[in-house]
């Protein structure tokens, strides 16, 4: 048989499998190049990016659940000045687009933001994180207001002609009405889901577990969820969708898709197995041929309900 | 950095609720440093979900017990058995499988040779001073001061005798060695001496840091092994961080205990 | 040591202990008999109760996720005729307060239910179901709606004098604000949380796995949420709380009580050990006895920040 | 319904991807009718997270290595790998431990005696009407048809024919006994007689809806074993209801397969 095709485009970004890695779990590849091979990935989304640097939140950051774990990094990041002095030179060698994540702390920073990476070639399109709900002002205000989105989207997609791809968070009761207002606003694509927000406590401290309190889950745990709502946002909205929530193998990833997704973020899984996202594009490529499906495309909304 | 299947050799306790387990890795973990880590999967499954990190005991070869076979390397890890993972660990058996990344961070810069070197470790944060002081023994003299709260707390011993160490022991209940907290100890010893030194120090923080101040004090160079909530190993979550020196909110200096680390110069980090 | 105090009150409801047992989790008690004593719990909540009898979701109904379960179980129960009749002869005979659950399609049903069963003495308190996802008409709407929460607890207030519990649904942007629409319409305690919804997908049949399509994730996975959600409306709000989600053990339990509940419902637990409450009970004796808490009421709320 | 830990005695494959498991269980397992399940948590943790339901395949007694042992009562399971919980249900040796519920729901009812009792299974749907054939066989005249995939998924063949039961067995693809269903090879037998006769049936819900339909045909009593995906097991989350015969959204007649079942009559089902 003839190999199938893996190949999906999302807002005209080409990618060569729907297998990408998720903001913030794959720092900027380079950590995760001697354990796979970059070049056989779908789409690289590097760390939420500010404009200034970020110091982040005190630790522990982090801390395991069942099924998942919280985060609350607090958005750390080296800032628009490194991010393209330090990090681009090795992002562009590669072969395989590179999606920058990025917040502001107002819309005239996300769009400026937007105008300045609008200039830097190496950038394949751009996802706006409205959602990151470990920060006060990172975003968790624009994320469950279908208005705020709007404005947001609206003023990034006024600097910029690249892709724009918008993080949802799936902190509201109606994750449809945001992706709405994202469509509105001319949003290219939409990615889903971010980090739900819970907490951990410590019984014997009586503290929580985490400085900052409470923090992100990712992980599979939070899988049925994220499902849940690309599969509403995909029926409502025409916009190609991102799937992201719980995907620990080829299976969970194909799942996605016929929930509606394009494409898709490994995040969580990476840290359990640094060579994940690989492995997923090839049993996935394994998974057509013994099912005889030519092109992974077909699968795109197949749910039958 | 290398991400392989490895086998269960051998996994026996060493004193109650401490164990040591063998497992084979590939010829490149010879050129694993001291002070370096693994990160290890105990389970294929979600329970618990995130790997666990460990530093490297010991490291070396044995030959398979069938002919022909060439010598087959290993690493060791020197574990407390505290929850689920480490439970898991503690249950498998010669011929179990694990899932290891390894060797990660940075190890102990050993310096210059002539130096007298200090190690002081409390309970499991003896493990990479154990590897440590192989190396270090065969060109310097080497004192270690081993902490812990109570005798079975105290690992070792007889290893870094065997390499000819002196050992001093304390105990917080005085069930074996000083009575007292080990860095009393080491202290002391500092008082009586003038060779040039340098520390190396694992274990708790509060002892960390309370090493940190005596190197300070005394003017010796200090290198201390931290830990931290990990989930990545590698450097890419951004979990496991710690303060540098000169951080502040304006100027963040945040170092990666996995990837900076999770040997820091004392001097390089903010004890708070 | 004296035996600690683990005696709890609840809008007047006195319970020998927290641990109670969650709706559709422990059927009407009975179910459960042969593996603990109902006399050792703080309270039984029973499975959710409509007007008629209704026949639920058709099958498959259940599905196992990471770390949890999704059920569409579409709120099947025997109505309030065949309950009086058949259930509450066996429930009269326990020395355990017996908190009845239930749900209407309208603020009408509701009311009429409240009405009923505050004619009934072996009830001990009412908790009010806002807050399924399962069924269209299962109260989703009132869930997510301060302003409709207000009006079904208003109707329902107006019909009983006996406790009304509220049970919330996570399947929001702002709990707290649910949580205070129901303190402003009078109800005397809080229950979180209810299930959160999600989806299974089989990808060999490219279907989803309940018959439902969508259905209410409960169980250790989302223990982080609930907490978190816990803690929130505990700080905003007056009422006492009733933790609920993911707990499996003591030490859970108290970490919900710790995070403001005065009470927690043990659900999806109880199908892993069916004698799982008990021991809860049991286990949290200890726990205080070992860390010489005389009061369990020391630990609610007592989290520091 | 017991609740209890339970050790294993042995597991072993009986046919790839089928094993059998002896576990220990209390005295009054022995109450245990053919046709009751136990329900078997496989993991201490929350993966898997639910218990997994099997039909008892056999009961018995067995004396331990050690001297005035009393009889240890047992019981065993027959089952198929196919996920997880089995999965790990197939990694367990000789002193693991378990924690089982059981017996749970209803057996099978046994009837008149007279009666020729038929037995028709699919895969590991032989499983409880092994244990139902070992107490029919004392009484009553027993045939057992097997169907299955491949000649690998038949099982138990030896086992009924030691009972001195007629065995006939079909498979797909013929490379066991008859080629085609197993279905029709038992209503081509039931056509060559008039004995007044009843049917046991567990196996795929395609394979028990023929046999229900085939019964109604003849007009013979039938009783079978079903399937659901099941929480709690005791009837308390309703999960596993299937419909009954009057089932409608006005008058809702839902069984639950754990509590009322898992054997019904199968005039009691609706068929759909
Ligand atoms: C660089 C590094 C090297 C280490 N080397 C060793 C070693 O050589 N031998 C050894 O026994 N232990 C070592 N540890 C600690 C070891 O990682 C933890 O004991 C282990 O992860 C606990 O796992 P668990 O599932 O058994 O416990 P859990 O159930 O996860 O937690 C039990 C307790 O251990 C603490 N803990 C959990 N995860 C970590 C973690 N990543 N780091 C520190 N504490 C944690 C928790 O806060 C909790 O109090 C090291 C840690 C780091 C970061
Ligand atoms: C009353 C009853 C008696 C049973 N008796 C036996 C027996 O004697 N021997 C035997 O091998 N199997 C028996 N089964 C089926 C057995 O319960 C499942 O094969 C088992 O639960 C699968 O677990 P898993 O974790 O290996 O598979 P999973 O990873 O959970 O699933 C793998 C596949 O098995 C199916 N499955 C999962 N759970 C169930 C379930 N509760 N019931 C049916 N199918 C399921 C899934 O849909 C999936 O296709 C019985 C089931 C019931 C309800
Ligand atoms: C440690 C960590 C850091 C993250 N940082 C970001 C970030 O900077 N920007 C962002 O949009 N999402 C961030 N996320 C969210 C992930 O990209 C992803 O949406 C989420 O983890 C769910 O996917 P998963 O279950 O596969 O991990 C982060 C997640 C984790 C675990
Ligand atoms: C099978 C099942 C049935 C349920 N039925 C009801 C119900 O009838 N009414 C209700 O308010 N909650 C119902 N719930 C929700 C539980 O009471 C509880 O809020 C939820 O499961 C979270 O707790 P847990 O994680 O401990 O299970 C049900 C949950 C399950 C799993
Ligand atoms: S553990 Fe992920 S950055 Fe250090
Ligand atoms: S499995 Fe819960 S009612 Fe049958």
């Amino acid at each position: 048989m003839k190999k199938p095709d893996l190949s999906v485009e999302i807002a005209g970004i080409k990618m060569r499998n729907p297998v990408m890695t998720a903001s913030g779990t794959f720092g900027y590849g380079e950590e995760f190049s001697p354990y796979l091979d970059l070049d056989t990935l779908g789409a690289i989304v590097t760390k939420g990016l500010s404009l200034a640097p970020r110091a982040g939140n005190p630790t522990p950051r982090i801390v395991e659940t069942p099924g998942g774990m919280l985060n609350a990094i607090g958005l750390q990041n080296v800032g628009i000045d490194a991010f393209i002095e330090k990090k681009i030179p090795f992002l562009r060698n590669l072969n395989t687009p590179v999606i920058v994540n990025f917040f502001g702390n107002s819309i005239d920073e996300y769009a400026e933001l937007a105008a300045r990476l609008d200039l830097v070639p190496e950038v394949a399109a751009m996802e706006i994180n409205i959602s990151c709900p470990n920060v006060k002002h990172g975003g968790i205000a624009f994320g469950v207001d279908p208005k705020a989105a709007f404005s947001v989207v609206k003023a990034v997609r006024e600097m910029t002609i690249k892709p724009i791809i918008v993080k949802l968070s799936p902190n509201v009761t109606d994750i449809v009405e945001m992706a709405q207002a994202c469509a509105e606003a001319d949003a290219d694509a939409l990615s889903l889901i971010n980090t739900l927000t819970g907490m951990a406590i410590d019984l014997d401290k009586r503290k929580p577990v985490l400085a900052n309190v409470t923090g992100g889950l990712s992980g599979p745990a939070l899988k049925p969820l994220a499902l849940r709502m690309v599969w509403q946002v995909s029926r409502a909205v025409k916009l190609p969708i991102i799937g992201i929530g719980g995907i620990t193998n080829a299976i969970d990833a194909l799942e996605f898709m016929l929930a509606g997704a394009t494409a898709v973020q490994i995040g969580t899984a990476n840290f359990i197995n640094p060579g994940i996202a690989q492995k997923i594009t090839e049993d996935m490529e394994l998974y057509l041929v013994k099912n005889g499906i030519t092109d992974v495309k077909e699968l795109v909304g197949a749910l039958e309900i | 950095m290398r991400h392989f299947k490895s086998m269960v050799v051998l996994n026996e306790e060493v004193s109650p609720g401490y164990a040591r387990i063998r497992l084979t890795a590939p010829r490149v973990i010879m050129r694993a440093k001291p002070g370096q880590f693994v990160m290890i999967r105990v389970s294929e499954g979600i329970d618990p979900l995130l790997r666990r990190p460990f530093g490297i005991y010991d490291l070396g070869s044995f030959m398979p017990e069938y002919p022909d076979a060439p010598l087959q390397d290993y690493l060791e890890v020197l574990y407390k058995v505290v929850g689920k993972g480490t439970r898991i660990l503690s249950s498998l058996h010669h011929g179990d499988y694990l899932d290891i990344l390894a060797p990660l961070g940075t190890g102990f810069t050993q310096g210059n040779p002539e130096e007298e070197k200090i190690l002081v470790g409390g309970g499991v944060g003896l493990a990479p001073l154990y590897f440590l002081a192989k190396q270090l023994v065969k060109k310097s003299k080497v004192k270690v001061f081993i902490g812990g709260r109570r005798k079975e707390d105290i690992l070792s011993v007889t290893e870094f005798e065997r390499l000819g160490i002196d050992t001093y022991v304390a105990t917080d209940d005085g069930t074996l060695g000083a009575m007292g907290l080990v860095t009393e100890v080491m202290e002391s010893n500092l008082a009586n001496g003038d060779a040039k030194r340098s520390i190396f120090a694992c274990g708790p923080l509060p002892m960390l840091k309370s090493v940190a101040g005596i190197s300070e004090r005394w003017g010796v160079s200090c290198q201390v092994s931290l830990e931290a909530n990990m989930a990545c190993g590698v450097g890419a979550c951004l979990g496991c961080v710690t303060k540098g020196r000169n951080h502040s909110e304006q100027t963040p200096d945040y170092r990666c205990v996995c990837k900076d680390g999770p040997v820091f110069d004392s001097r390089e980090i903010m004890w708070e």
